[in-house]
């Protein structure tokens, strides 16, 4: 198993155990802004050298399907789930959403077993931010003033976490292979590193969860866990159907198997604050992440290569 | 050295709306408004800045009584049902009195 | 919106003993506290947050004077002589004063 | 468990002044401080800890009547003209009256 | 242009759109601890090959230099600025002293164009950076409290720019070549990745000084954009007659038309209080630096390299 | 001298000369990690090459080590320092307790002198930090109640520098030398540079224990100069009688002659709340510490060879 998974059971163990082990709050931004800026000027300088005409299709597809996921399970929501409307959009928000620590950890996944994936994933990152969370929005409140959409659509792009993907992605793009490399050393090399670090805090967020997790319903825990493969399948039989390599249709399967925990929680506190923000956060963090990361992301990776007809 | 009573307001609450609450309160007619970070605990469970989207606020405003009542009514309205808040006021002296509105 | 009078308790003191203080806190009956970092200087030398170990904290308490009275009592029996630290009491109104015990 | 009536003294001001505040507050003969960090916006604009060239602490002491005042006078005579700054004064109760003159 | 501006621009867009994105005053601490030790060790590894014996009376005229140019500036700013006294003073001591930040993004820029440069910059860089602010406060009160003057001394002398700088440069001096290979991964790798993120952190700040640009006068505007040229040719001109290379001729010119924003602004604060912090820094932050970066720092290096003869 | 050195001394006079450079909080805690996680990871890897047969008995003894040396120091802070039992059992907490900087020291020092080490001495740093504390607790009070131990323990074994190396060295281990390698570049690369920073802090510190120092009755000084060399000695002597290399026994010998500044004072802060700290913080932090790095390390590295026969 790859280490830096090890770094998130260590967090979950010292979390579990009261450890006074702690992250201080600069260094988890700093982390993540990390993170951020890493996976867009990759997929930035991957942009650079690849051909832009086939993607625009491609991402119209794949924001289709960030407007589609949501909408999917919102029924399961409010009649399996006997949820208020408020909680039931706001769940959907969160899982039609995606997270980009399950992102670099399906990165690392690849990247350790020497698959290379498409340039473009890194832009359908940003690109499935979004849409979930405006249908989550639209779901909880028809008839919405506009100035709060206003403000709505304010925080969700100009979010930092959109913003440092964007703006690594214009920067990867405009530097290219060779304008990047004084910044390889700080954005690439380190990469691996900083994800062990994030992984150990999330780590410790995540068994900080425990407890929300026990007392939750159990039809929380259940969709935290079984409602990923299913949407991952969805995203894999997407990436085949717009010609993804195995490795880029494996990084859309985990996108779409994964489910937010900082751009949907934000947005959704704002838009939509009668929502119970645990129920959504318990399920995403405390159940969907440590499946996906230690269970989820080899099965996605099998199903991309079985769509390839890889096995057999 | 002119000084004279006012109100302390003292508001605990979710860093997330920081921004806006900050707006309101200087709409509302205060002259200034003062911000912490802090973590706690209350009816709505631990609040951690271990992690930010769950972290904590704490605002402080030096205004008149109308000011403070208006304040008080505003955010208890707006806010208090849906995030994590507390808010209570005491009594101060301030120097400079004449700039706290 | 309910508002009634209740007291401010506020303890400063090593940040080493936040959990178990904490926990006592609660134990004692009130219903929250809230924590922030601090630095200063007091009859035991200079606490300065720039190294972890002899950092500060400050912990606020809303709560009823029969709380109060019960902290101040224990906080000062059980840590007063071997730690860093001060306690005060102030009159707050708070709103939603029915939450706070 | 000794308790006796005392004055707060709340000093909210620019970073820059933090060392020469608290030797003047020291000075003046208070038996201690307690400094935060802070962020906000008063009649000189407003002040954001996001650049450290420009935050703000906010700094308590606990002590006799005397003693607030003259803080409160020798403060604002050397610095209110100059630097950003409020301070303002509340009645506590501490435990351990005695230590703090 | 190089990448590290990008993240400038990138900055400078979050702020004005009002983004979330913040870095935490630690981290903004961390950076710039960072870029203060990295260009001491560099320049300190560089003297330690250089013979030290020219460096002295080089050394003696920069500084003389950062004497007048505060000023040769100040009348500007009495008669056209109509600047009382202190707001005058404090002005002229911010451009007459220097921005590391503009120094680091001088040096990347050499790099980029495989340009050396002479090893005593970071020197000079240190040597300039009090005596403007000497100047402005000597214009600001002429009979001085001797006491103030030394706790102005102290302020300035032991601020932590010029306690990294020196220090950087002392350990690079003892350590040599060799010694410092096990700290270049953090130091020298990572400078341009560092840079980046220090950029990104001063777009956020500049964008948040638009407010006070657009409030304040035509005449600060036009001080902050017309002033750094012509000092910047000062200091290309000593730079040539003590002899510099084209890459240390570029560079004095980049710490002449430079202004300070770090160490001036404290000084100031402290020795000249009733000085208006916020024109000042307007000035350098908000318009001297942006400029500097974008189009002065190339005007410069042409500079250097018409009267080194290197056109035509 | 090796150039982490520096950075010490650095911190010292920025402190002494009360100039205004600090280390944030959060830094100080980023780097801390980063040193632990790394000490922790390198062991592990080399654990997983090396042969687990021989350890265990050799760790018993290290072990027995850190029981005997706090009960060989407590009758002299009695006698001779004529100390209150809580006092004396503190102080010979943290003297048979280990600090992790000057292991990192010795590290850095030994590979400045291409020596290496046995990969067992991060175990063995784990294994020292705890039994003096114990020892310590059980001098100051003979009728401890059960529920304060198990706090206490709690405290010590689950405190976050015990839960880093021990969860590095676990990675470390199951990850092996080709696993841990996209982990190097922050971990390995990085580690003197961070050592560096680190150090700067930690001079920072020190200065600020001087008064304390100065305050502090001529014994404690005497203390924390002259209790190392005989501490490291044994250390030594021990190390060659496992059969350790001459890298390994100057580590062994540094872990005994160091002592510790953030497990033990935080352990007996808890546990033995009427001691006062900081007469144990001034003799090991004040004095031990700058003694170890400057003058102790070399001093047991030159026993360690004697030891082997490699002098002469
Ligand atoms: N009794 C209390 N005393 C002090 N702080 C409190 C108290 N109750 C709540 N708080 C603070 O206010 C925040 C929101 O409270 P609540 O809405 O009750 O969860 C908590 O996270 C605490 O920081
Ligand atoms: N007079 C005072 N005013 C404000 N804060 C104080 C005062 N005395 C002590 N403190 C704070 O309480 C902490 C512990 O105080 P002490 O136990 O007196 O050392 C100090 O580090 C200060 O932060
Ligand atoms: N009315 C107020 N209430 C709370 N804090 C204030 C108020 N006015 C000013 N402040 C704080 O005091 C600092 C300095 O105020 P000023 O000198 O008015 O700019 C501000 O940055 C705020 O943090
Ligand atoms: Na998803
Ligand atoms: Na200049
Ligand atoms: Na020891």
């Amino acid at each position: 198993m790859d280490p830096v998974i090890w770094f998130f059971a260590l967090g979950v163990f010292a979390g579990l155990a009261r450890s006074d082990l702690r992250i201080p709050p600069a260094i988890y931004d700093l982390l993540s802004m990390l993170l951020l800026l890493t996976i867009g000027l990759k997929g930035g300088v991957e942009l650079a050298r690849a051909p832009m005409a086939g993607i625009l299709p491609q991402a119209a597809a794949v924001v289709a399907m960030g407007f589609t996921l949501p909408l999917l399970l919102y029924p399961i929501a409010r009649k399996l789930g006997r949820f208020e409307r408020a909680d039931a959009a706001s769940l959907v928000a969160h899982y039609g959403s995606v997270s980009v620590a399950t992102f670099a950890v399906g990165v690392a996944f690849l990247a350790d077993k020497n698959v290379s994936a498409d340039s473009q994933l890194p832009l359908f990152l940003v690109l499935l931010e979004v849409p979930a969370i405006v249908v989550g929005v639209m779901l909880a409140r028809r008839n919405q003033a506009a100035g709060q959409w206003g403000r709505l659509l304010h925080e969700v792009f100009l979010g930092k976490s959109i913003v440092l993907l964007v703006g690594g992605l214009l920067i990867g793009w405009l530097a290219g292979p060779i304008g990047i490399r004084p910044l390889e050393p700080l954005f690439f090399d380190l990469f691996k590193g900083v994800l062990a670090l994030f992984l150990l805090e999330m780590g410790l967020i995540a068994a900080s969860q425990t407890k929300a997790v026990r007392q939750s319903s159990l039809f929380i825990i259940a969709f935290g866990l079984m409602v990923p493969v299913p949407l991952a399948l969805i995203g894999a039989l997407l990436g085949w159907a717009i010609g993804l390599s195995v490795g880029g249709t494996t990084l859309l399967a985990v996108l779409a198997g994964s489910a937010s925990y900082i751009a949907a929680p934000a947005a959704i506190r704002i838009a939509v604050p009668e929502a119970n923000p645990s129920l959504s956060l318990t399920a995403s963090l405390g159940v969907t992440f440590p499946f996906n990361i230690f269970i989820g992301i080899p099965i996605y990776y099998h199903i991309a290569t079985v769509i390839h007809g890889g096995v057999g | 050295m002119s000084s004279g009573n006012r109100k302390l307001v003292t508001i605990i609450t979710e860093a997330i709306i920081e921004t806006e609450l900050c707006a309101d309160i200087e709409e509302l007619g205060a002259s200034g408004f003062t911000v912490s970070n802090a973590r706690g605990s209350g009816s709505r469970g631990i609040r951690n800045a271990g992690w930010s989207a769950s972290s904590s606020i704490r605002i402080e405003v030096v205004c008149g009584e109308a000011i403070a009542a208006s304040i008080a009514r505003h955010v208890s309205d707006k806010y208090y049902d849906n995030y994590a808040m507390i808010l209570f006021e005491s009594d101060i002296k301030v120097i400079r009195a004449d700039k706290f509105t």
